[in-house]
């Protein structure tokens, strides 16, 4: 499928549980909605026109304002792509997992949670992963994280 | 037969190795022997010198401390009241420096370059730290193709004699990069006709872009960064 | 009687085990030679990367690429590029776009002369490594003139390719394809059909092809399972789509299958090779509106560009804000999913064939940990 | 030019110098054994760089180069850095079992040369039952290897060390039965007699052209043989790829040199039974006889490391498959085949 086909199947089958963000730039961005999350996921799946089985890529960004958390999907059958992105709660950070839907889920929301302080409901297994097993200074990716004895990247002025 | 084909199998593989046991050897013996460099390797980085008159080809424009992802260049050159660069220390940390070679594209003036050396190792990390001295004695039998703009000093020889400072190391101007600020020494004045219209039609777009920085630096924001 | 009690035992593999591929840490549950339970331990590498690049410009962020999966650096960088190449919406001129796929099939051909020797070495046949090796070798002189560097190269950039081939690349290049045509028969010769290699490979460490999509697993290994998915034909990236070449596909998904599945590639690679060298352009190797290292800004956006590596989809999801340096970088690399994935094919397995089947995914750490 | 000439010559001195007679044979014996630990020392680090160079021109490299002309005495210095290294002892170790294991190992790598006929009339003992004795004495090592594994209290050790006794196990009944083909040929358990039934300068004497018994013995001999000496494709006890160096994980210095030179011996021990079983021993036109020996037995050594360097390693259930349902059957059947022959009347 093309991308306007995409996008316009995407945007009748769903309807207002996801915007579409469109740069024109790259594949069709999709807003999901937090509550939405898992039930789009399992619904782009499943869906036999679309039938996104093959996650690409899942993880968090940092804005500086608030998290989100994105995901790239792909499909095998179909050979077509569609990003998504979820805006979420900056208070209390949280994601259904979506490892019942892509096993590949896994590392990557362990990922999420270890670096962005994410909570990923319905994960079994976020335990620390890529720090070290003691690790206890927060969540280094975030932009507002602060860690001592660093060698800072130096500010030129010329 | 299938015992057989595998047994012939196995012969195949034997007559294989068996074949190279005649053969020469591919690797050489590093300390005697050497593996001929090419030209363009990105070995250690260098200072590279004017090939005639010796002196350094760094017109501390900073480009290169600008550029380099891993922060293993740093240049101390504060302008003096005429607002010439001084060069007060040019250091090069080698146990920072990662090799990508964006310090040598940065550069304008083929003052800096990533020679095809590559034995620089020594007992103490402190000694990989090399100040402009050792940099510009690792840079003198580098050899390179000097791209740079015709410089006062080989375009108008008389000048040249008459003022030499000035001559052989435009790089004391206030501002470099800028083209416009080119002739910003006074006493260069003579020389300096034939080298300004020659500095725009060369690189233009380049030269601006990369001079841009150096004007609008404080909105960059070079915010806190980890190495 | 009673049936005689057994233990089962924990052993702890790596992080430094030869052949953990760098280190990576397996902890293996196992009854005598048997593995019941495989678990992978990540993050001995992790150098956050990442992190780093929201720190640097653009075309800073190119060497940092360089370090995120090292044996195929090329695909790194190529992988950045198209992503800002999306954002800022750059044409990349005819003669890079020819010069890059030149380099990345190089470096596809030189990841499995590599996997085809430390495969081999970690079943115990040790001189394979060398001929792999030697072949690679002719392949990172290749890029040692072009680029300057044998590894880490920062040749793909933004907007097209540092630095364009010196005269003596393209005879230097034909004559190493025509080397590694000629000893391709060497090295089917030595294991191919070897009955060891064969009885130690033939059906170990199986992956369906629905387990495979499913946990995300990408490039050789998929395909060896019978996935016939390559982004370089169903997703076309460069100039891909004018090249004759097929995707060579096994389907019984064991480590046999992956060592063939990457030889078969590597005699495609030498065809994409051959032709894009036929069709070499002369032209500029960058935009005319050159990329400047401190101050190019792509406008705000966001964008997820993917190559096909040699060990799968290699991504990169790049978020820029308008400022020189991108707000997130998030890299993507095939073996993170296929580490991922080694507990599911363990089945049945002995600690031997777990080190077999390691070998088969041609994991490499650094991309898993980043 | 025979060494026995000289042997003869030194022990006529001795037997000038009128020593009462247990005494005589006990220096004499004692010489005999000093000489054989030296020559088979030597010969052992000789070996380790020889296997170097080899695989170094396999895989197109020099091997050791510095040391001497191409590296001639690598091993020695080798062997000198071994000795200067600290003796790394685990502390949870099993403090005899770990200390006695590699002597056990390097004693009986030696234990086999009392019957190895070196040359015409050039050995220390001609036992009649010498070959029944070269099997019993090369299985000690399994138990040396047993010991390290358990005394290292390392489970990677461990798990070599039972993996090599399952295979020493396994592999010594189709080595001994291969071995037997080769007795009913001979009819005698004496390694000189098997040697002697060879003679005439005509290789067709030699038992490895009786087609097609011969031929098909040392085949198996040869399988069996290599992973009686732990190499390639059976080296499973050390398996560097996977149990890291198996037995011998916990042990440095000289201790693991001990163990690295028995190796050696034994790859050397092998290649020699095989050539007075199979080659003809010494017997050849022209050269003394123990050049002819060392000749042959140095190409059975090439052909073990042609092994070593271009085949990948067996699983260790693929291995006892190997050894249980192909070898012994057909080493068996060829024992049987041949007796009947034998019995038959047929002459080769």
């Amino acid at each position: 499928m093309t991308h306007d086909e995409i996008k316009s199947y995407i945007e009748k089958t769903f309807g207002d549980k996801l915007t579409l963000l469109d740069t024109g730039r790259c594949e069709p961005v999709f807003e999901v909605k937090l509550a939405d999350w898992h039930d789009v996921a399992r619904a782009l799946r499943d869906d036999q026109t679309l039938q996104f089985d093959y996650l690409c890529n899942l993880g968090g960004t940092d804005t500086g304002e608030r998290l989100e958390a994105h995901c790239q999907l792909a499909s095998i059958k179909k050979s077509h792509r569609v990003d998504l992105k979820v805006v979420l709660d900056s208070g209390n950070p949280s994601l259904a997992s979506v490892r019942d839907i892509w096993p590949a889920a896994n590392w990557y929301e362990r990922e999420m949670w270890e670096l962005y302080g994410i909570n990923i409901e319905g994960h079994d297994n976020l335990t620390r992963f890529l720090l070290p097993d003691d690790w206890d200074q927060g969540h280094p990716m975030r932009k507002n994280w602060d860690a001592p004895d660093f060698v800072r990247f130096p500010e030129f002025n010329a | 037969m299938g015992v057989l084909k595998d047994f012939f199998n196995l012969v195949k593989g034997m007559t294989i190795t068996g074949k190279h046991l005649g053969r020469h050897a591919v690797t050489i013996q590093y300390p005697e022997q050497k593996m001929e460099m090419f030209e363009r390797s990105r070995g250690v980085v260098v200072l590279l010198s004017d090939k005639e008159t010796g002196e350094l080809n760094c017109t501390m424009c900073m480009l290169c401390m600008r550029a380099c992802p891993t922060a293993a260049i740093q240049i101390d050159a504060p302008r003096d009241e005429n607002k010439k660069r001084v060069l007060n220390s040019f250091v090069i940390d080698n146990t920072l420096c990662c090799y990508c070679g964006l310090c040598e594209e940065a550069c304008n003036f083929c003052a800096i370059k990533m020679a095809p050396l590559y034995e620089f190792s020594t007992w103490n990390k402190d000694d990989l730290v090399w100040d402009v001295k050792k940099l510009q004695e690792m840079g003198r039998d580098v050899p390179y193709e000097d791209t740079r703009k015709k410089k006062p000093a080989a375009a108008d020889k008389p000048a040249a004699e008459k003022k030499p400072a000035a001559a052989a190391n435009p790089g004391a101007d206030a501002k470099p990069a800028a083209p416009e600020a080119k002739p910003a020494a006074p006493e260069a004045k003579p020389a300096a006709p034939e080298a300004k219209p020659a500095a725009p039609t060369e690189k233009p777009e380049e030269t601006k872009d990369e001079a841009a920085p150096s004007k609008a630096e404080p909105s960059d924001d070079d915010k806190k960064g980890d190495v | 009687m009673s049936p005689l009690r057994t233990e089962e035992f924990t052993i702890n593999m790596g992080p430094h085990h030869p052949s953990t591929h760098g280190v990576c840490r397996l902890i293996l549950t196992m009854d005598g030679e048997k593995v019941l339970k495989v678990e992978p331990v990540i993050g001995y590498l992790h150098r956050s990367i990442e992190k780093i690049c929201e720190n640097r410009t653009y075309v800073q962020c190119v060497p940092l690429f360089d370090r995120f999966e090292y044996v195929t650096s090329m695909s790194c960088n190529m992988v950045f590029s198209l992503a800002v190449e999306k954002l800022a919406q750059i044409e990349v001129p005819e003669r890079a776009e020819y010069l890059r796929v030149i380099m990345l099939e190089l470096n596809r051909i030189a990841s499995h002369l590599l996997f085809y020797g430390v495969t081999a070495m970690d079943i115990g046949a040790l001189t394979p490594f060398l001929y792999g090796l030697r072949e690679r070798e002719l392949i990172v002189d290749l890029f040692e003139m072009t680029c300057g560097q044998r590894l880490t190269y920062n040749y793909i950039r933004p907007g097209g390719v540092s630095r364009d081939i010196p005269p003596e690349f393209i005879p230097k290049c034909r004559e190493a394809v025509k080397i590694i045509t000629e000893k391709m028969s060497d090295y089917e010769g030595l294991l191919n059909e070897n009955p060891i290699w064969k009885v130690r490979n033939v059906g170990i460490g199986y992956l369906s092809a629905e387990d495979a999509i499913a946990w995300g697993v990408s490039g050789p290994v998929a395909r060896a399972s019978g996935v016939s998915y390559d982004i370089r034909k169903n997703d076309p990236y460069s100039i891909y789509d004018r090249f004759d070449f097929e995707i060579p596909v096994h389907h019984n998904g064991d480590c046999y299958d992956r060592y063939l599945q990457r030889l078969a590639e590597i005699k495609q690679s030498l065809r994409i090779v051959t032709q894009a060298l036929d069709g070499l352009p002369e032209g500029e190797i960058q935009p005319k509106k050159k990329i400047n290292a401190i101050t190019f800004k792509p406008p705000a956006g966001e964008v997820y560009a993917r190559v096909e590596n040699s060990r799968g989809e290699l991504g990169t999801y790049v978020v820029s804000d308008g400022t020189n340096k991108p707000l997130r970088v998030k890299m993507r690399g095939g073996s993170y999913n296929q580490l991922q994935a080694l507990p599911i094919m363990i089945k049945d397995c002995l600690i031997a064939d777990l080190v077999a089947i390691f070998a088969s995914l041609d994991v490499i750490m650094p991309e898993v940990d980043r | 030019m025979e060494l026995y000439g000289i042997f003869e010559w030194i022990y006529g001195l001795l037997a000038d110098t009128g020593l009462p007679e247990p005494w005589l044979t006990f220096v004499v014996y004692l010489g005999l054994g000093v000489v054989i630990f030296g020559t088979l020392s030597v010969l052992a680090l000789f070996l380790v760089w020889w296997e170097r160079k080899i695989a170094g021109h396999i895989q197109q490299r020099f091997g050791p180069m510095r040391t001497g002309w191409h590296g001639w005495y690598q091993t020695i210095m080798d062997a000198v850095k071994l000795l200067q290294k600290e003796d790394i002892r685990v502390t949870t170790r099993d403090k005899a079992v770990f200390f006695w294991a590699p002597v056990v190992c390097f004693v009986a790598a030696y234990l086999a040369y009392v019957v190895i006929p070196f040359g015409e009339n050039l050995w220390v003992a001609d036992l009649n039952v010498g070959i029944l004795y070269i099997i019993a004495v090369t299985t000690l090592t399994v138990i040396s290897l047993l010991m390290a594994g358990w005394g290292s209290n390392n489970k990677y050790a461990l798990l070599g060390g039972m993996r090599s006794a399952a295979q020493v196990v396994s592999y010594e009944v189709p080595m001994a039965v291969s071995i037997l083909t080769i007795i009913v040929f001979s009819g005698s358990l004496s390694m000189v007699d098997i040697a002697n039934s060879q003679q005439g300068n005509v290789i067709f004497n030699w038992f490895i052209f009786k087609p097609p018994f011969g031929i098909i013995a040392f085949l198996t001999y040869i399988t069996a043989a290599t992973a009686e000496a732990n190499r390639t494709p059976f080296d499973i006890p050390e398996a560097e790829q996977e149990l890291v160096a198996g037995y011998n994980v916990e042990y440095s210095g000289m201790k693991f040199a001990m163990f690295f030179l028995a190796e050696f011996v034994n790859l050397f021990t092998v290649s020699a039974i095989a050539t007075t079983l199979f080659l003809g021993a010494w017997h050849g036109p022209l050269l003394p006889s123990w050049i002819w020996f060392l000749l042959k037995t140095f190409g059975m050594v090439l052909l073990l490391m042609l092994f070593r360097w271009t085949f990948p390693r067996l699983r260790v259930d693929q291995l006892m498959e190997f050894a249980w349902k192909f070898l012994v059957p057909l080493t068996f059947a060829n024992l049987i085949l041949a007796g009947w022959m034998k019995y038959a009347g047929w002459h080769w």
